[in-house]
């Protein structure tokens, strides 16, 4: 065999070496990957059942009650144009207020409860999530669509 | 116009150390920067030059000699 | 160069014709330079307004945007020259590679630091593990990596290939980087600190910034030329227009 | 054409065997620096067992750079990669089998090591085979672009440091999802996406970085 012909042989395989890692990655990437869900998405059920996921966005006012165990914490977590209600039990961050943002981390039961295993506080007041930001202008856009 | 006064622009609105702290540093990078391009170049220029002379005196003298 | 006469490009690549020619360009890119920057910092401080909620600190934009584009343009630049150098051979590409790579890494550290200061009064803390921080981080270790590399191989022939090779290779992994970093981000950090995307800005506020980003652009240009100027009188100290160039500067002085 | 690959792997592993103490000290420094964690951090069982994938994979990374200098250095003082250079097979071929031969002598004994590790850190059973699955598909990427880094720096002055700076920046995507797909699995999303990844990863820099690696040895030996 000639050389030309081995480094040939050699490209080739590189070529087909790199045809499996698109190929693997772009299944990697069918894995329904998106960690991050917002309250309209997982009331329109695109959110997966059983899996966990985050939902982002604001806590509802008036909604957070205490259960009688005085451990389990049930609020509602809102973008304005759908809120899906959530049960925790565990210490709450300081941060965490109504109609601050929040990030809760957790899965979807079969009856519409999301039960958070991971709550997370809006980090300072000037800034909004941009995820719950997005999710609270779609909304908005929405409501403004629907309203003309 | 947005500033009343020089204190005034100076304190930016309580942010005077971050927006002056950023721009400090990266006007004293660039001057760094240019001062260090500037004075590299003046010493390749001496040093090659020196050189330079210094190769035509060696060969002025095998000149001489021959 | 033999080549030089059929094809134009390549003959503005030979150190003797590029050398004189830097040496015209580079006052007018600095000139440009500072015109720029007297220009975009009027524009930013004195006719951009305050911003409705970051108050005047978002000043800081003027400089920090551009810093961290000008940073990672200049990567994708040095990767350029160094495929050039690897296809072509020829010798300026490698020089102009090594003469970007200072001005990116400072670019690199502005971006770094301007963003520190700006994020302690908007979020809260100097550092936070985002992902855009993170990777422009990571950045600023590739151009160390490349500097000291090339800086660390005493022939310079074999300085110029290696370094062509670790900017390529750096070049493929930092969209790699980018991507791993942002998805670490999103699965880590959750959505409780991260970066606001670029808000709809004012058009003075926009202006301001795009002309501080002219600004940087012919101070790069300015920098990098002067630098490779050097690097060629060095590279090139045995040929005979170079020894021409240092009599001349020796009569006028 | 095997033939020279065959040759090289064989040559390298019967060195490996001869230096047997090397790849103990790799493995000797990987137990060790995942070891120092829990003094440094605590030894409270729920802090450790989610640290303990990303405390493996950075042991892991450590102790592959430190093993690096050994995949080129000794064949080039003693001539070895010039001989080979001048010969007419193609020289990705023989970077591929020396690389090969780093991964066999490095990462696969931190492979073994690893459940005992694991186990120090209280990790579950189902956690560390998928923390092991990760390892056997990401160490293949770090052989790979470290191989490039040691072939950049042979020779040099510092070359070790100069290694560290140059590989590990390159390093993060693999440590980030290294660790990442055993985060994924205990929370319940599953490692595939991790490990596909990984893979991916591995087969590109199998094809891209031993011509790399290959361009620089030239460089390095001219």
């Amino acid at each position: 065999m000639k050389a030309r012909q081995k480094r040939l042989i050699l490209v080739v395989a590189g070529v087909a070496l790199l045809g499996g890692a698109v190929a693997l990655v772009l299944s990697a990437f069918q894995q329904n990957l998106v960690f991050f869900h917002t309250p309209t998405e997982v009331a329109e059920g695109k959110a997966p059942q059983g899996r966990t996921f985050r939902i982002g966005g604001m806590v509802e006012d008036g909604s957070i009650k205490r259960d009688a165990d005085g451990i389990t914490v049930r609020f509602a977590i809102t973008d304005t144009a759908r809120s899906i209600p959530v049960a925790y039990k565990g210490p709450l961050p300081d941060l965490f207020k109504e109609g601050k943002g929040a990030v809760v981390q957790g899965a979807l039961g079969a009856d519409g409860q999301f039960a958070a295993t991971e709550v997370l506080a809006k980090h300072d007041e000037n800034y909004m999530p941009p995820e719950a930001q997005d999710a609270i202008d779609q909304a908005h856009k929405t409501a403004a669509t629907v309203s003309q | 116009m947005n500033w009343q006064s020089m204190s005034d622009f100076w304190s930016m609105g309580g942010a005077g150390f971050f927006v002056w702290g950023s721009y400090g540093v990266t006007f004293a990078l660039i001057a760094l920067e240019l001062v260090v391009v500037l004075r590299r170049r003046k010493q390749v220029v001496h040093r090659l030059q020196r050189l330079r002379q210094a190769m035509k005196a060696s060969a002025r003298r095998k000149e001489i000699q021959e | 160069m033999e080549s030089g006469q059929r094809f134009s490009l390549f003959r503005y690549a030979a150190p003797n014709v590029f050398y004189p020619l830097a040496g015209r360009l580079a006052p007018w890119f600095a000139a440009a330079a500072v015109g720029f920057t007297l220009i975009g910092l009027y524009l930013g401080f004195f006719v951009a307004p305050t911003d409705a909620v970051q108050g005047e600190v978002y000043r800081v934009i003027f400089i920090h945007v551009p810093a961290a584009w000008m940073s990672m343009f200049i990567y994708l630049i040095m990767a350029f020259w160094s495929a050039i150098g690897v296809v072509f051979n020829t010798r300026l590409s490698a020089m102009m590679t090594q003469a970007l790579a200072p001005t990116g890494a400072m670019f690199c550290f502005v971006a770094l630091w301007t963003g520190a200061l700006w994020g302690r009064p908007t979020w809260g803390a100097y550092w936070v593990w985002d992902a855009r921080l993170t990777s422009q981080l990571l950045l600023l270790f590739l151009y160390f990596g490349f500097m000291a590399l090339t800086r660390a191989i005493e022939d310079p022939r074999r300085a110029d290939k290696a370094g062509a090779i670790l900017a390529l290779v750096g070049a493929v992994n930092v969209p790699i980087i980018y991507f791993s970093v942002k998805w670490w981000n999103t699965l880590h950090q959750g959505a409780s600190v991260s970066l606001t995307k670029a808000p709809s800005m004012a058009t003075t506020m926009l202006m301001a910034m795009l002309v501080m980003a002219f600004a940087s652009w012919a101070y790069t240009i300015a920098v990098v030329l002067w630098r490779v100027r050097s690097l060629i009188l060095e590279r090139e100290r045995h040929t005979d227009w170079v020894g021409e160039v240092l009599d001349a500067r020796g009569a006028q002085a | 054409m095997l033939s020279v690959f065959l040759e090289v792997l064989r040559r390298d592993l019967l060195l490996a065997w001869r230096n047997r103490a090397d790849v103990l000290v790799t493995l000797s420094f990987f137990t060790i620096v995942a070891c120092l964690f829990p003094f440094g951090v605590g030894a409270e069982p729920n802090l450790l067992r989610t640290i303990a994938p990303g405390v493996l994979w950075v042991a892991a990374l450590l102790a592959t750079l430190l093993s690096l200098h050994r995949v080129f250095s000794q064949d080039h003082t003693d001539g070895v990669l010039e001989q080979l250079l001048l010969s007419p097979e193609p020289p990705v071929l023989w970077v591929l089998a020396k690389v090969l031969a780093h991964w066999l002598t490095t990462a696969v004994p931190l492979v073994i090591a690893a459940p005992a590790l694991a186990l120090l850190f209280d990790m579950t059973q189902s956690a560390t085979g998928v923390l092991i699955l990760s390892l056997l598909l990401g160490t293949p990427i770090l052989s790979l672009l470290g191989g490039v880094g040691a072939a950049l720096t042979l020779g040099l002055r510092g070359g070790g440091m100069l290694l560290a700076l140059l590989v590990l920046p390159l390093f993060v995507p693999i440590l980030i999802f290294g660790a990442g797909a055993v985060d994924a699995y205990l929370s319940g999303t599953g490692a595939n996406a991790h490990l596909m990844l990984l893979g991916g990863g591995s087969l590109a820099a199998l094809a891209l970085a031993p011509w790399a690696c290959a361009a620089a040895l030239r460089i390095a030996v001219e």
